[in-house]
């Protein structure tokens, strides 16, 4: 039973060992390291685009649900073909360059947008052993890889010439700083917990097998992982925090300017942005692959989608903020709120367990009450209507 | 209270110096436009009517002259409506181009900053008492010639800037839909559409005459 | 006091359910509304009015339209032209239309036509598949596809045309008595 | 008033914001001029739907313009058929009679509903939320549009209303369909406002933006719920008594700011007043003629009515707003002039009132907030 368990789970990294093995009869040994480093390229780029294609499809239906609809059903059975479909009418679109565009960084700001969301794969561990680099520094590469997001949408903006693709370029630049910070903040009490940069590492602390130790279940991990998941879905530019996009206000905002499989590449970067992201939210405050009964991957792939559900939920569901209060939410509220769990989750380390509990609830329940308190803009107002004659 | 026409031209003649009015159907006309005004800020401000709230503003052509008829309601105290008329004969004066949309793109340069269109009108503007006026006088001017003396921003609202004519007024020159002309029986020959005779006949006959297929406009008016 | 965030998880709760809802409700009930147009149709309502077509009885030489004009000169937009007929032989107008079309393009589906017609002939229609591919020739729809069969008419709208038939049908007798009344003299001279 | 000349050479960026925007409802323009998101100068531009509507009316008889008066405000055609026939009546002196009047009402109540359904759900779309309140909203339209195919045989260019009555009689099952669908209404509107009114998102979004002072309200002559949301009670229903209005037991419901807020939630207080004029109007409705005898014969020669020489202003609280049309007849089958006062277009006066000094995000919402149909502001 056990063994049949290990092989499942197993599958993907024992295929690529005999392949490397059956190689390793024939060729050399440098050549052996090569074809590995493109197995796992391969199967990466096969993987995102993938992901992303039918991410769509997924989106669409489910909004499809929330809206009382059926969602695309008509390309292949439950409109499984539809994103092949789209794909090929996004490449057979005419490719519309303005008149007054800059040319080159036109071109070059799809081509690039694509490349970190594509590089981010590289540390995510998709199951046991399923890193395709296991990196030391893999959090830190990361937060890196994943900030370079904003050159491009910033470039594609600034080349289109036009007005709503700028305001759509500067909100931008804003948000995905403001949201940088508060995100790579709440990261650092699961860099204490685990003390290690390496998400092989983190999710290997997080091990358990019927009693979850997942990060989340503790207060400061909660708190971490909600404010993680929404810096997530401002990062990923995803409603309620779609500003640079806006479609109500901004046309389209950053992409207003772009047709054709242009256009398609930033859609692309944005759906596995959301993938990665909710990936590493996984990996970091939902144990990664950790599981029982189900293989890793399995169990990786659920807890991600999971959280994809969620944003598309979200999607489903909010309006969206106006610019300055998304700047006041990450500045005034999340930043603070991480800079309280820090210590929080300090104390956490060296305390015991009940002890830790019974001063940190209350610590975070408070601080979150005098934040709103704080933040006097956010609360609604209480109003009452009279009814005249 | 009661706002029946007698009255109020009573209260207005007796509170307001120097106001001529006629009875014209359930409205009050003011025999000089320039008193307009004056009636409609005693209106609004004397606590017996307090009119605050101007409905609609309307022009309408009798061919002789043009007309320009306002609603005014009560919202404070819930009455109305009492309702003014403002008459203006048909002149010739120059039509201002606002200097502002000719900076904004709107009028080509070669229009004339100053321009003669006849038959315009002109009527002191509401805008200083009631704000409600602004579009709606736009619309009258845009629709009818009128000018309002002392509209902050009369331009042309549905119209283009640069459009000629006034499309509401009885004089405006509107094609007949019932007839054809040489250029639409061409397009439609084109198009192999069959088109009877008695239109080409027409059509041609036009053509000779070298005239537009325009409606017959009334020459007389039907009600004053 | 309600605790901050509590409207947004309400939000939250309403799209949920209705994510599940539209699983296993019904149409009417906040399930999936959508209908499957080609396959599924709408129901049918009779009231329902788009184009005008032309009513005969039996066959479509016996058209009720007397070509009197009403309609045309009625029509807001002005899309319909009738050319009345006229007798081979003596030139006289026939009381029959020789040209009946309405431009599709131009009809505004107002029903006035209907409304002013004093022969029954003109009807609104319930057909609204009607798609050309050329706007000038096509749209402009001459009588013969006009024209439908009573039993079509009374298949669509029996409530207006079962009426509309009794009221012609006791014209009609009414009509042929006068004539029973009237030839026995001329048969009898 | 933007003076363009002062604005050469500053760092000020000018939008168009239409006339093809997703969110201007239409053919809309609004020239901004924006000094990083905050709005300095707005500038409405209309007439892009502009077909001259009075002038149309101008050359047709009087019957033929109501179908016209459908394509004002194609939202809800039935309140645009109800003002002109009321001008129309005042001007002929005609009456329709009680069954005709207790249509009329249900008809208009329903097509506020609609109304002001739609409005919501565009105002959410302005907001940024993905179509969901939308498509909440359409699943009930689409049962009162079924029913307004079912009375007058067109879902949105009814047509349905005649000098002295309404076109076509309604049936019992199509009123306990009406029935139907009033008593379900609560339950939608719950979970609607669940869904919107305590969102904090929405909150944030819409109180205390482009509040609009009581006073400037009057004095730029705005009506309707935006005119109410400033807490100013003026409806026509009430003040007007029109049509049957005075029987029916309904609240006026004000707001206290005069932001988008309020004006929202005015909305969703003045459907649940509908619904009440509806069970009323439902219980009550009496068996009897749909048409005055008097308009009988024009129905089938509608160039025989030829209304006295006069003049006649009628006006209805449609849910924009004001609905006013002047009538001036001079005897003949067509009007001499007809003018249709359009709640659409005026109460665009304080748009730029409102929207100066918010962000370019509130704009859209403002605007939204006003609600405007373009094929009334233009006509």
């Amino acid at each position: 039973m056990k063994e049949i368990e290990f092989f499942v789970d197993l599958i993907f990294v024992n295929a690529k060992g005999w392949c490397l093995d059956l190689l390793g009869h024939f060729l050399p040994d440098w050549t052996v390291v090569l074809v590995s480093i493109i197995i796992s390229a391969v199967v990466i780029m096969v993987l995102g685009p993938l992901v992303m294609m039918y991410l769509t499809l997924l989106e669409r239906k489910v909004i499809g649900r929330i809206q009382n609809r059926y969602g695309p059903n008509r390309v292949g059975k439950w409109g499984l073909l539809q994103p092949i479909a789209d794909g090929i009418k996004m490449f057979t679109k005419e490719d519309i360059v303005p008149a007054q565009a800059d040319k080159i960084i036109h071109f070059l700001a799809p081509v690039i947008i694509v490349i970190p969301a594509l590089m981010v794969f590289l540390v995510v561990p998709f199951g046991e052993r399923m890193t395709a680099v296991n990196l030391n520094i893999g959090l830190l590469y990361f937060i890196a890889v994943s900030s370079i997001t904003t050159i491009p949408i910033f470039m594609g903006s600034w080349a289109s010439r036009n007005k709503y693709s700028l305001l759509g370029g500067m909100r931008t630049a804003a948000q995905m700083i403001s949201y940088e910070v508060p995100m790579t903040l709440s990261v650092v009490p699961v860099i204490m917990m685990s003390q290690s940069l390496s998400t092989n590492t983190i999710v290997m602390t997080q091990a358990g097998d019927m009693d979850l130790h997942w990060f989340v279940f503790t207060p400061w991990g909660l708190v971490g992982f909600v404010i993680f998941f929404l810096c997530a879905v401002a990062e990923c530019n995803r409603p309620p925090f779609d500003l640079p996009e806006a479609e109500s206000e901004l046309v389209a905002g950053f992409h207003t300017e772009y047709s054709g499989m242009k256009f398609a590449l930033f859609y692309m970067a944005e759906y596995m942005n959301a993938f990665t992201l909710c990936g590493i939210a996984t990996t970091l405050f939902l144990g990664g692959w950790q599981g029982p009964l189900f293989p890793s991957w399995l169990w990786f792939f659920g807890k991600t989608f999971l959280l994809i559900c969620v944003m598309i939920w979200f999607r489903g569901t909010f309006p969206r903020f106006r610019v300055d209060q998304l700047m006041g939410f990450a500045w005034k509220f999340l930043l603070p709120l991480t800079l309280i769990n820090i210590p929080v989750a300090a104390l956490w380390f060296f305390v015991p367990e009940q002890l830790a509990w019974i001063y940190s609830v209350p610590i975070l329940a408070v601080s979150l009450w005098g934040l709103v308190k704080l933040n006097r803009s956010f609360v609604p107002e209480k109003r009452i209507y009279p009814l005249a004659d | 209270m009661d706002l029946s026409v007698e009255t109020v031209k009573k209260e207005l003649e007796t509170k307001v110096p120097g106001l001529k009015l006629r009875k014209v159907r359930d409205s009050l006309l003011i025999e000089d436009a320039k008193d307009l005004t004056r009636v409609a800020s005693f209106l609004k401000t004397s606590p017996a009517f307090r009119l605050d709230y101007l409905s609609s503003v309307t022009g309408s052509d009798y061919l002789t002259y043009l007309e320009s008829v306002y609603h005014l309601y009560s919202i404070e105290k819930k009455h109305g409506p009492v309702v003014l008329r403002v008459r203006a004969p048909k002149t010739t004066v120059p039509i201002p181009i606002n200097c502002s949309t000719a900076a904004m793109g709107a009028v080509p340069a070669t229009v004339p900053q100053q321009k003669i269109i006849a038959g315009t009108a002109k009527i002191p503007s509401l805008v200083p008492v009631y704000r409600s006026a602004e579009l709606q006088e736009r619309e009258v001017y845009d629709m009818f010639g009128i000018i309002f003396e002392g509209h902050p921003d009369l331009r042309r609202i549905f119209m283009w800037e640069g459009f000629e004519g006034y499309p509401l007024r009885k004089d405006y020159e509107q094609e007949d839909t019932e007839v054809l002309e040489a250029a639409d029986i061409a397009w439609l020959d084109a198009r192999h559409i069959a088109v009877p005779n008695e239109l080409k006949e027409k059509a041609k006959e036009l053509q000779a005459a070298g005239k537009r297929a325009v409606a017959r406009k009334p020459e007389k008016p039907r009600i004053a | 006091m309600t605790l901050f965030g509590t409207g947004v998880l309400k939000g939250l709760i309403v799209t949920l359910k209705n994510f599940a809802t539209s699983y296993f409700r019904k149409p009417d009930n906040g399930g999936i509304f959508t209908v499957q147009y080609p396959e599924e149709r709408a129901k049918e309502i009779e009231s329902f009015r788009n184009f005008p077509f032309l009513v005969y009885d039996g066959t479509p030489e016996k058209i009720r339209c007397v070509a009197c004009g009403i309609c045309e000169r009625e029509c807001p937009p002005k899309c319909i032209h009738i050319v009345m007929e006229t007798e081979a032989g003596t030139g006289k107008p026939a009381k029959r239309p020789a040209v009946f079309e309405i431009d599709y393009g131009l009809c505004m589906n107002c029903g006035m036509c209907e409304d002013v017609c004093p022969f029954d002939s003109i009807y609104m229609d319930h057909a609204f598949e009607v798609t050309a591919s050329d706007r000038t020739q096509e749209l402009v729809r001459p009588k013969e596809t006009l024209l439908k069969s009573n039993d079509y008419f009374l298949k669509i709208r029996p409530g207006t045309a079962t009426p509309v038939d009794q009221k012609r049908r006791a014209a009609e007798e009414k009509k042929k008595t006068a004539q029973a009344a009237a030839t026995p003299p001329k048969t009898n001279p | 008033m933007i003076n363009t000349k002062s604005l050469e050479g500053s760092q000020m960026l000018e939008i168009n914001f239409g006339p093809q925007h997703p969110s201007t409802h239409g053919v809309f323009r609004m020239n901004v001029f924006l000094e990083g998101e905050k709005i300095c100068a707005l500038k409405p531009v209309m007439g892009y739907l502009h077909r001259n509507h009075e002038l149309i009316a101008e050359n047709l008889p009087y019957a033929a313009v109501m179908a016209y008066t459908d394509r004002l405000d194609y939202f809800n055609s039935m309140a645009n058929n109800f003002g002109y026939a009321l001008a129309v009546e005042k001007l002929a002196d005609i009456e329709a009679p009680e069954r005709a009047a207790y249509l009329r009402v249900i008809m208009a109540e329903l097509a506020r509903i609609v109304n002001h359904l739609m409005l919501i759900g565009f105002l959410l779309n302005d907001l940024g939320a993905f179509f969901t309140p939308v498509l909440y909203a359409f699943r009930e339209r689409e049962k009162i549009l079924d029913i307004f195919e079912e009375v007058s045989g067109s879902r949105m260019m009814c047509n349905y209303f005649r000098f002295g009555g309404v076109k076509r009689d309604v049936s019992a099952e199509t009123l306990a369909a009406i029935k139907k669908i009033v008593a379900g209404f609560p339950a939608f509107l719950e979970e609607f406002e669940a869904l919107l009114t305590e969102n904090e998102i929405l909150c944030m979004r819409c109180q205390n933006v482009g509040v609009l002072p009581a006073d400037l309200a009057v004095n730029a002559g705005i009506t309707g719920p935006v005119l109410r949301a400033s807490g100013v009670n003026y409806d026509l229903r009430k003040v007007d008594a029109y049509g049957l209005y005075d029987r029916f037991d309904f609240k006026v419901p004000l707001g206290k700011k005069g932001d988008v807020y309020d004006r929202y939630y005015v909305r969703v207080l003045e459907m649940r007043e509908s619904l009440k004029i509806l069970e009323q109007a439902l219980a009550k409705i009496p068996q009897g003629d749909i048409l005055n005898k008097k308009a009988l014969p024009f129905l089938k020669a509608p160039r025989n009515f030829k209304p006295a020489v006069g003049e006649a202003y009628g006006r209805i609280e449609s849910p924009k707003g004001e609905l006013g049309y002047y009538l001036v007849s001079d005897g003949t089958p067509q009007p001499w002039r007809y003018h249709v006062r359009a709640p659409s277009l005026i109460n665009l006066t304080v748009l730029e009132d409102m929207c100066v000094g918010q962000k370019v995000a509130d704009a859209i919402i403002i605007l939204g907030s006003i609600d405007i149909v373009l094929g009334e502001t233009d006509r």
